[in-house]
């Protein structure tokens, strides 16, 4: 079992319900101290998004950080760099496209990964069919490949998906791209449909938005992810201060819920 | 029907020897997966080829015709036939594959259908394949391409459609097939995403190349027909590849040689490497650290980073062959057609005669036989090449 | 080829009627008298018929389909065919007479070609048989219609072709024709003027009509391949008139009405009365002097203050009815096609439809067989249609 | 034989050369004055060109003219109330496009023609074979109807023109259309040909400039028409004293070169 996966499953045998911040590396300069002050507001893991030219599952939020991150010159390397600066225990999941991984070689992004500090990744357009070698790849430098299944995936399918993924398995809340939504979506029902198939931790994103709708999904899976609503902050400029209380609410909210 | 599958199928994941594959988002996996099976089965029932059929003939006007060119011939030392996709409905091949690609959508109960275009060409086809069955239809074009082309915005909208101008990336074809994907995402359960080459994930470029292999197999019984045999050398400009594709797949089994024309600033063979993209592996425009480039050429719709997988397959087998021509070569070779034989050609076709006037005594032996895929007319470029000409606006 | 001749011939002077004959200068008469001799010779040649039936299939693309037209057909009550020369190569039928004319030219020894155009259409598919034929190219267009078409100017120009802007009179079509006719006198020995539509002096009605008469003959039989049997209207619409000659001819012996349809502002049917110009006598618009009159449409191929004298004929004599449509229901027409049908019609197409929707349930019954001419494609006339509906320019 | 060929014989007759001004009646206010100072000058017959939306026979020069004449109001009829003010013995013939008569009426424009007092009628686009009925008319009202003959006329056919040309038969010096030309162009040629077919007097016209070009046209031929040229002086202005002059100029060269 991957590091990734025995500290998640750990957290959910504290009776924690995780909850996952996603930043884009290099959207503003600071990016590294956003990171930071996430895992102070309460972050049990923290995905690190790696910009590509071409985000076909992200909508218009994280695009945005994305075209000004490579605008500031971010590649693989640089954020490798700036990570070396990090002062945090939270486990760290890369986010990006294939393409990345590929051109640059998917045993020695594994392994730059790992140097890098990250225990995860998330490659959102790499099928599980197609899976194979970089799946390899990452388990000889213990990351943990981590899949999606979405409210379309058949059962059978789930159990597939379920059997490959580690850390946890990614289950979308809705039929959408990445971006903030008002409604719960469908995360109630993809999670149920996954206990059914595996006993692997399953976090809901995709469209959380408040830290209300966190604690509601966060009741009924083990965790949650918060991508867009927190980009958008920061691309309105927001401080290390603001993000940490930004996730801090949210850390807040599914706690009190739950009176852990 | 015996003919359409003479190029080799992929394998049951998608996969031309090292390219092809399915590169999605798990939302979108079921999709695929449903396509794939339905366009297999669609593919293999005579009610459904038969429409197709019909179709084409009643409604696009195939068989398009094999025209020899004596003037051209005769000034290039050739023997210079060419298949008139030019003569298809709505001025190009784009059609052929919208046509299946509609029937095969009414056929899985879906109502609507979304597409990505660059110029418009297959965006205008589209909307006109969702017209003629009814088909609610979105386009996505990227902003730029949306006040480029103004007017094939306006045609799609004649033809009932909505154009939603895409402003992300650099807001033109390679990001509208983003949104399109985008837009998939959303509404998989009632829309098809009409992908207008052989490009994008398993069962695309296989279905595609499908769709568009009766140019192929029309010309090759064509140049039988008026005596003319197989030929020495088939030519197709590429873009995404879809009537490269279509047209090789008359000849695949045949001695000719196989040659696809790029255009010089979007030549995925030429200055690209292996990548994943928009669904698949192949061939791309991308700097060192995997970021996708922009393809930049006068041609819309050669203006596309990346290259149908079969095509980069083609390439790695050998069994095609791949070369860039330049923006001035082609604008002589858009001259030359017109005032030689009297067809105004698509500045993407214009690519592949370009190809063929430079080479002939050099790659291309004198007295060949050659056949070129007129892949589409000139009409939409007349302006362009205009100013291209005369220095106005 | 015993279908080609089924509408009356004129008789030895060209006179359908009191309508047709020769007016025109003594210096050119000899040049009438030697085509009309050319043609009839070349008419009962076969090998003169095969070279226009090659040119017509291999470049051309001729047979064009005829389309059912089912979701259209349900929402007018009707069932309704197309037949499709907006599929022709250029875009309309205007390509059919002048592939005729061209081939005509070459056999008269003949080494250079003249024509008018309004649009362009006529110009541009003139230019496209003479590049064909390496035949030297001039056509005289109003100097207005350069301005306003000043893409297909160009176009001609990329084919090879001259153009002559016309300063005369309204400097529209009917001044590019005297212009024309100027010109041709000076140049008649080695030079051919390419009518394009079914006016002028004998034998230019007759033959042009001949010359397009392969859309009728090609339409009855593909009616009867897809089950239609003879229609009970067949409607085209009629600037000059060589369209809808065209489609007549291949039902005139028919029990199928025929429908002429005019734009109300260049009626010369409904508002015009005999005369002579062009060469030719027939009804034409004019004032109370005999001063003719500017034709005022939309749609620039029915701009035309006459009509062919064959129609003034079939009108009088009752076995063809003439209607006139507003520009207005042209534009609903013109709509209703494109997202029916996914078929963007030629304004002057569009005429034909408009007349064809006003009159469902009055002058044509309810389920009624209705074969329509779609005499071209709409791409010329999109971006004029925009500023129409958007009021944007 | 129609009066206005017996005034033509005559002309022959006496030894003289024809001079044949054309004029578009309704160019200029005064035209009524200029084709008197015209017959003044020494024309023998005189051309009153009826002016026409499409003249298809004539260049830019005659178009101009009638285009003003039309604008100004110019018809059949308009034409016909000035002439009644004309002061002058020489014969008027009128010359217009054939819809104008056919519009009107053949027969009773043919009567209307006799009353305005013209003897004679070109129509160019009127050819032999569609001339019947015109002719008859004429034939009811004393109007003689001439016919051209061009450079491209064959044989066979000039002979059949010139037996249905009254007055006398109007010889084309060129394949165009009016208008001012610099070379002598093929009229002695289509002129020798007539005369193998008949004897009726030929006068040549189409683009006769100068009074050389008349006077040796008019050597070969019976006569002469000056059309283009002088309705261009007309067209910048000529008053009724230069057109007198304009005309007695031709009128000079060619009986100076034959010293009548
Ligand atoms: C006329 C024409 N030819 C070629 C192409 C290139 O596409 P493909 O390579 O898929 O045939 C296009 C694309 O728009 C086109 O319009
Ligand atoms: C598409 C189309 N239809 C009809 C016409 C009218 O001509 P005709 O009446 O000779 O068919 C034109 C003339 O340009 C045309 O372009």
């Amino acid at each position: 079992m991957k590091s990734l996966e025995v500290t998640l499953r750990a957290v959910r045998e504290n009776g924690r319900k995780a909850l996952v911040p996603y930043f884009v590396a290099g959207a503003t300069p600071d990016w590294v101290r956003h990171v930071e002050a996430a895992a102070l507001g309460g972050a049990d893991a923290i995905e690190i998004g790696i910009p590509f030219s071409d985000p076909m599952m992200d909508g218009v939020v994280i695009q945005e950080a994305g075209l000004r991150a490579l605008q500031a010159g971010t590649t693989f390397e640089s954020i490798g760099r700036q990570l070396t600066s990090i002062d945090t225990e939270v486990p760290l999941i890369a986010m990006t496209y294939y393409n990345i991984f590929l051109h640059y070689g998917l045993a020695r992004s594994a392994g730059r990964l790992h140097e890098f500090g990250l225990s995860g990744a998330i490659v959102p357009d790499l099928s599980l069919e197609e899976s194979d070698e970089w799946r390899t790849s990452c388990g000889e430098h213990d990351i943990a490949t981590i899949f999606l299944v979405a409210p379309s995936t058949p059962a059978e399918r789930i159990k597939e998906v379920a059997r490959r993924s580690e850390g946890f398995l990614y289950a979308s809340a809705r039929m959408a791209v990445t971006g903030a939504s008002s409604d719960q979506g469908d995360g109630a029902r993809v999670v149920a449909n996954v206990r059914e198939a595996s006993d692997l931790p399953v976090y809901v994103g995709i469209g959380i938005t408040t830290p209300e709708q966190a604690a509601t999904t966060a009741a009924v899976s083990d965790g949650v992810i918060v991508g867009s609503a927190l980009v958008k902050v920061i691309l309105n400029g927001a401080s290390v201060h603001d993000v940490e209380n930004f996730v801090r609410s949210f850390r807040d909210a599914i706690d009190t819920t739950f009176e852990v | 029907m015996s003919n359409i599958g003479v190029m080799g199928d992929p394998d049951e994941r998608g996969h031309f020897g090292d390219f092809g594959g399915r590169f999605v988002p798990e939302a979108l996996m079921p999709a695929c997966l449903e396509l794939e099976e339905a366009f297999r089965d669609a593919w293999a029932d005579p009610s459904f080829i038969n429409e197709y059929r019909t179709t084409l003939s009643q409604f696009v006007g195939r068989p398009t015709p094999v025209t020899p060119l004596p003037r051209l011939s005769e000034k290039l030392g050739l023997r210079l036939y060419a298949k008139r996709e030019d003569l298809a409905h709505t001025g190009s091949h784009k059609i052929n594959n919208v046509v299946g690609q509609t029937l095969l959508t009414r056929r899985m109960g879906k109502t609507r259908i979304i597409a990505e275009t660059g110029a418009g060409q297959h965006g205008v086809a589209t909307a006109t394949g969702a017209a003629r069955l009814g088909l609610a239809c979105t386009v996505f074009m990227g902003e730029v391409d949306t006040v480029r082309q103004e007017l094939n915005v306006f045609r799609m909208e004649l033809l009932g459609a909505r154009v939603v101008p895409v402003t992300s990336g650099s807001r033109t074809l390679k990001d509208a097939v983003n949104e399109a994907m985008r837009e998939w995402v959303t509404c998989v359960a009632d829309t098809h995403y009409c992908i207008g080459s052989v490009m994008g994930p398993h069962p695309f470029p296989w279905m595609v190349r499908e769709f568009q292999s009766i140019i192929g197999i029309e010309a090759a019984a064509q140049l039988e027909e008026l005596g003319a045999g197989t030929p020495d050398l088939v030519v197709a400009c590429v873009g995404g590849g879809s009537n490269a594709a279509g047209i090789f797949a008359g000849f695949a089994n045949s001695d000719a040689r196989l040659i696809g024309v790029e255009a010089a600033g979007g030549a995925a063979v030429a200055s690209g490497s292996p990548g994943v993209l928009h669904g698949m592996r192949s061939l791309l425009l991308q700097d060192e650290f995997g970021q996708i480039e922009e393809a930049h050429s006068m041609s819309a719709g050669l203006d596309y980073p990346g290259i149908g997988p079969e095509h980069a397959y083609l390439a790695d087998s050998g069994r095609a062959e791949y070369f860039a021509v330049g923006d001035e070569e082609v604008l002589d070779a858009f001259s030359l057609l017109s005032e030689s034989e009297g067809i105004i050609p698509a500045l993407e076709t214009a690519h592949a005669l370009a190809w063929i006037t430079r080479e002939v005594g050099a790659l291309i032996p004198r007295g060949a036989t050659v056949l070129l895929n007129l892949s589409g007319r000139g009409d939409k470029d007349v302006a362009q090449v205009r100013q291209l000409l005369k220095g106005e606006s």
